[in-house]
């Protein structure tokens, strides 16, 4: 009994609700996309009240390191939550349309997230110099690419010789675009072949089951 | 006890069409987790999308359970959900990469931005880096700087091969034979739109 | 100079140290224009008039200076010819950037809203939501970005469904948004789409050239291209002199990671 | 748009988030925490909107089916009980089920054989170097995919395919990467854009 209802019941439902999805891209039939419109918005619900899940995961990760007086880092922790419920506060008491919420939203969230985004540039400097080395022929083809590319999008390359955006541009067209279609249409048999393996049961990890 | 592996799936989207690329993950993370356990060994998963912590939570537990471990499974300590915002999860976890100095990076599954920032740190400490997504624009620098790289579709493999199962096993052939189908198409194809006839091409079309 | 040792902090300062110096002092170095900024200008060129394009904002903050710059510079030209603009966002910090660029560029004096362009402001469920405006815009666009119920904005009497578009303008980051059109607009009902990307997008969509996609726009460069076409050179071009210095610092430094590589692997060769 | 107390919190933050630069610091790290605190209250609104929007309003109107997501996902949180912990498997089974088929609709269309049609390219009568860059493209996409082949040793002429597989592979990694390069100086350019010539009003 213990079986069936903490590891059947699981997979049967993964079975019905893929196969409603799939059933209905093939076969035109009116139920099956009333289904399919069912699942998608259930798909959002789903998706949203998992955000509730990580916001309380939080709040229990950082209301411990204050309980625990966690050396260096609990009066971050003690204003994270402080700036957590007012954006959450706010947000509840009028409507995230609102010009108070979008204001938060502009001043504590947009312009940290646009400056850490800028950090990369700091980093893809450093990788580049680290990373990009001709150990062999293959690494040789990576990094010249790379390299003629990089120019490539720079007003720059053109202005050193004329030949690199042309070299860029088929880099891009041909042997860039081949390689990727190549490589797309392989995911896409693994994604295939992943999914029904997953419906039928036989990837069972993600339901817990050893 | 020594120095920690840290796991993760990137954006680890579940309810999207990159899903089974974070299910792929998870059948990586089932076989580590058994491997931490046995060897008593800590391992560190953070999460960026909240949509995976339960599934997450499931995977683990039951791996340390069939290892007869279950006391050494701490999920409030093992697994972090650090942020849904890409930017500020990145930045948690090169903290947790740097304070638990960890041994080793696992990171499989649809990978976003975060795949440089997290390669470049784990670097930096001087972590063994595995790396595998199929979304292939940021393979590149998995390909460059990872240890051992899963390209695209080897993801879905992994698992299979991990397992050792005859079914999963058997169900590669499969793939292999649709790889196969996808290139006699294409040569065919192309053969026959030499030729002036380009009812292959519209046949796939509909 | 031992490079392997050098502190990180010093390339962080030189790379600030390039891109802050051309900004200050443009050089103005030549910019050509490619295939992609061409074709997409003179498709709209040639619209007819009164053809309504689909001018969807899904970019955040952070690419004001990537793919915002085409945004800026197509909404432009679009609000510069005489075809009507239909705006809307899949995402919720795109709803600014409507503002942003709407008080940055040029509206022509006999430019109206509503009887010209619209804006729907965010419209949630994605993929969902596109093929709902597919069959039916009236039913989704239900009010505007002003709380205007759609009925009441004069344009939209003529505008019910996916066949009444000419051409769709997705200006965006993010992949997912460019798939939904490709799926939900381009394989079932033809509607060309146009894509002004970052260009971190752009070696994964240029596959679906020219095949799927009209056009891709590739963020500030192809953005600064459209600027320069429409005769309007903006922050795009400002911002490549910039582009283009902190790009050869990266050259250089790859150069130099290649060098003390080779020269250690000699040094390593002459101790055996 | 912006007012001047927006440019100037921008400016404070934006400089805290470059100190990292010199090294990990208090600044740094107030910004880190701020963000994720900010991100976690930002997401949970909008996800608390998504729930109204589209499971309670039209619950209320009478959509009764729509109790079911409701329950699946209050099992999600069984997880903070040890005994009950079992149950979110039932609302992670579901989040799979509908991921793998918004997958498998995708991808068989879009991604398989679309990309298969887009390759079935003209060698003759095109120009002649339309000709060689079409039988290029051909020859790397069929080499990429059989590199990918499991059931097959790589060895004798087969190796060979998957080599030219492998030089197209490298060709786009490198191709990505100087892409990236571009994007993430943009990022930087439009951050000191803004610090130069929004906050601090120079001219350039």
């Amino acid at each position: 009994m213990s079986k069936v209802i903490r590891t059947d019941i699981p997979l049967l439902i993964i079975f019905f609700s893929g196969i409603v999805l799939i059933a209905s891209y093939f076969f035109p039939i009116t139920q099956l996309s009333l289904a399919e419109k069912e699942l998608s918005r259930w798909g959002i619900i789903l998706n949203a009240w998992a955000m509730g899940l990580g916001a309380t995961s939080l709040y229990r990760w950082h209301v411990g390191e204050i309980i625990k007086k966690t050396p260096g880092r609990w009066m971050y922790s003690v204003w994270l939550i402080i700036v957590m419920s007012v954006f959450i506060v706010v947000g509840f008491v009028w409507t995230p349309s609102h010009r108070v919420f979008v204001w938060l939203g502009d001043a504590f969230y947009l312009p940290i997230e646009a400056a850490m985004n800028a950090l990369l540039a700091f980093f893809i400097l450093t990788a580049s110099h680290r990373a990009l080395r001709a150990r062999g022929w293959e690494a040789a083809i990576l990094l010249l690419a790379a390299c003629i590319l990089t120019m490539t999008n720079a007003p720059i390359g053109e202005a050193i010789w004329g030949g690199i955006p042309v070299i860029g541009k088929w880099i891009l067209d041909i042997p860039n675009t081949a390689a990727s279609r190549g490589m797309i249409i392989c995911v896409a048999v693994g994604t295939i072949a992943l999914s029904i393996r997953t419906l039928l049961g036989y990837e069972r990890t993600q339901v817990g089951v050893q | 006890m020594g120095r920690p592996v840290h796991f993760t799936t990137g954006m680890g989207f579940l309810v999207h069409a990159e899903g089974p690329q974070t299910v792929a993950g998870m059948a990586v993370l089932g076989h580590l987790a058994r491997l931490t356990a046995r060897m008593k060994a800590k391992l560190i998963i953070t999460i960026m999308n909240p949509e995976t912590i339960p599934m997450t939570e499931a995977v683990v537990e039951a791996a340390y359970k069939a290892e007869g471990k279950e006391e050494d499974y701490k999920p409030t300590e093992m697994i972090l959900f650090l942020s849904s915002s890409q930017q500020a999860y990145v930045s948690g976890a090169i903290g947790v990469m740097h304070r638990e100095k960890i041994a080793a990076n696992i990171m499989i599954g649809p990978f976003f931005a975060e795949t440089l920032q997290l390669i470049e740190a784990a670097a930096y400490i001087g972590a063994i880096q595995v790396g595998g997504t199929a979304r292939t624009m940021n393979l590149a620098f998995m390909a460059a700087a990872c240890d051992y790289t899963l390209l695209g579709e080897e993801i879905f493999a992994a698992g299979a091969y991990i397992s050792q199962d005859p079914v999963l096993l058997g169900s590669l052939v499969g793939q292999d034979l649709f790889k196969y189908l996808a290139v006699i198409l294409v040569v065919l194809g192309s053969i026959l739109v030499n030729l002036g006839s380009p009812i292959l091409r519209s046949l796939l079309r509909t | 100079m031992n490079f392997k040792r050098l502190d990180r902090r010093y390339l962080h300062l030189l790379l600030i140290a390039v891109t802050v110096f051309p900004l200050l002092k443009p050089m103005g170095l030549p910019i050509s224009i490619g295939v992609h900024s061409r074709t997409l200008y003179d498709y709209i060129q040639h619209l007819p008039p009164g053809s309504v394009v689909l001018n969807v904002f899904d970019w955040g903050p952070a690419q004001i200076p990537d793919a915002g710059v085409g945004a800026m510079a197509i909404t432009q030209h679009l609000l510069s010819l005489p075809v009507k603009i239909v705006a809307f966002s899949q995402e919720v910090s795109a709803v600014m950037m409507y503002e942003y660029t709407m008080s940055r560029i040029k509206i022509p004096p006999d430019k109206k809203y509503g009887t010209d362009f619209v804006y729907f402001g965010f419209i949630a469920g994605l993929e969902t939501a596109l093929a709902a405006i597919a069959k039916d815009v009236h039913a989704t666009f239900v009010k505007d970005y002003y709380g205007t119920p759609v009925e009441q904005i004069p344009m939209m009497d003529k505008i019910r469904t996916v066949k009444d578009f000419a051409l769709v303008v997705e200006t965006t980051n993010t992949g997912t948004h460019v798939d939904g059109f490709l799926r939900q607009w381009k394989s079932p009902y033809g509607t060309p789409i146009a894509i002004n990307i970052g260009a971190v997008m752009v070696p994964t969509y240029l596959p679906y050239y020219p095949g799927q996609v009209l056009a891709v726009i590739a963020g500030a460069r192809g953005g600064s291209e459209y600027e320069l076409l429409i005769k309007q050179p903006g922050p795009g071009v400002a911002s490549l002199d910039a582009v283009s210095t902190s790009h050869l610092l990266v050259i250089i430094f790859i150069a130099i990671g290649n060098i003390q590589y080779f020269i250690e692997k000699r040094k390593r060769r002459e101790e055996r | 748009m912006a007012d001047a107390s927006l440019v100037w919190l921008s400016a404070i933050f934006t400089i805290m988030v470059l100190s990292f630069l010199y090294k990990e610091n208090p600044f740094y790290r107030f910004a880190e925490y701020t963000v994720i605190g900010a991100a976690t209250g930002y997401w949970t609104v909008m996800a608390a909107k998504n729930i109204v929007d589209a499971g309670i309003t039209p619950l209320v109107a009478g959509s009764y089916v729509l109790l079911i997501p409701a329950i699946f996902s209050v099992l999600m949180f069984s997880r903070y009980t040890k005994r009950y912990a079992w149950l979110s498997r039932y609302s992670v089974a579901l989040m799979v089920g509908i991921g793998i088929g918004l997958s498998v609709r995708t991808y068989i269309h879009a991604q398989f054989t679309e990309q298969i049609v887009a390759t079935m390219l003209p060698v003759v009568g095109v120009p002649w170097y339309t000709a060689i860059n079409n039988l290029i493209s051909i020859i790397i996409v069929v080499s990429t995919v059989l590199f990918f082949i499991f059931t097959r040793e790589p060895k004798g002429g087969f190796k060979v395919i998957t080599q030219i597989g492998r030089i197209g592979m490298m060709f786009f990694f490198g191709a990505t990467f100087g892409t990236t390069v571009t994007t993430r100086m943009i990022y930087l350019i439009g951050r000191l854009q803004f610090l130069l010539f929004e906050w601090l009003k120079l001219s350039g």
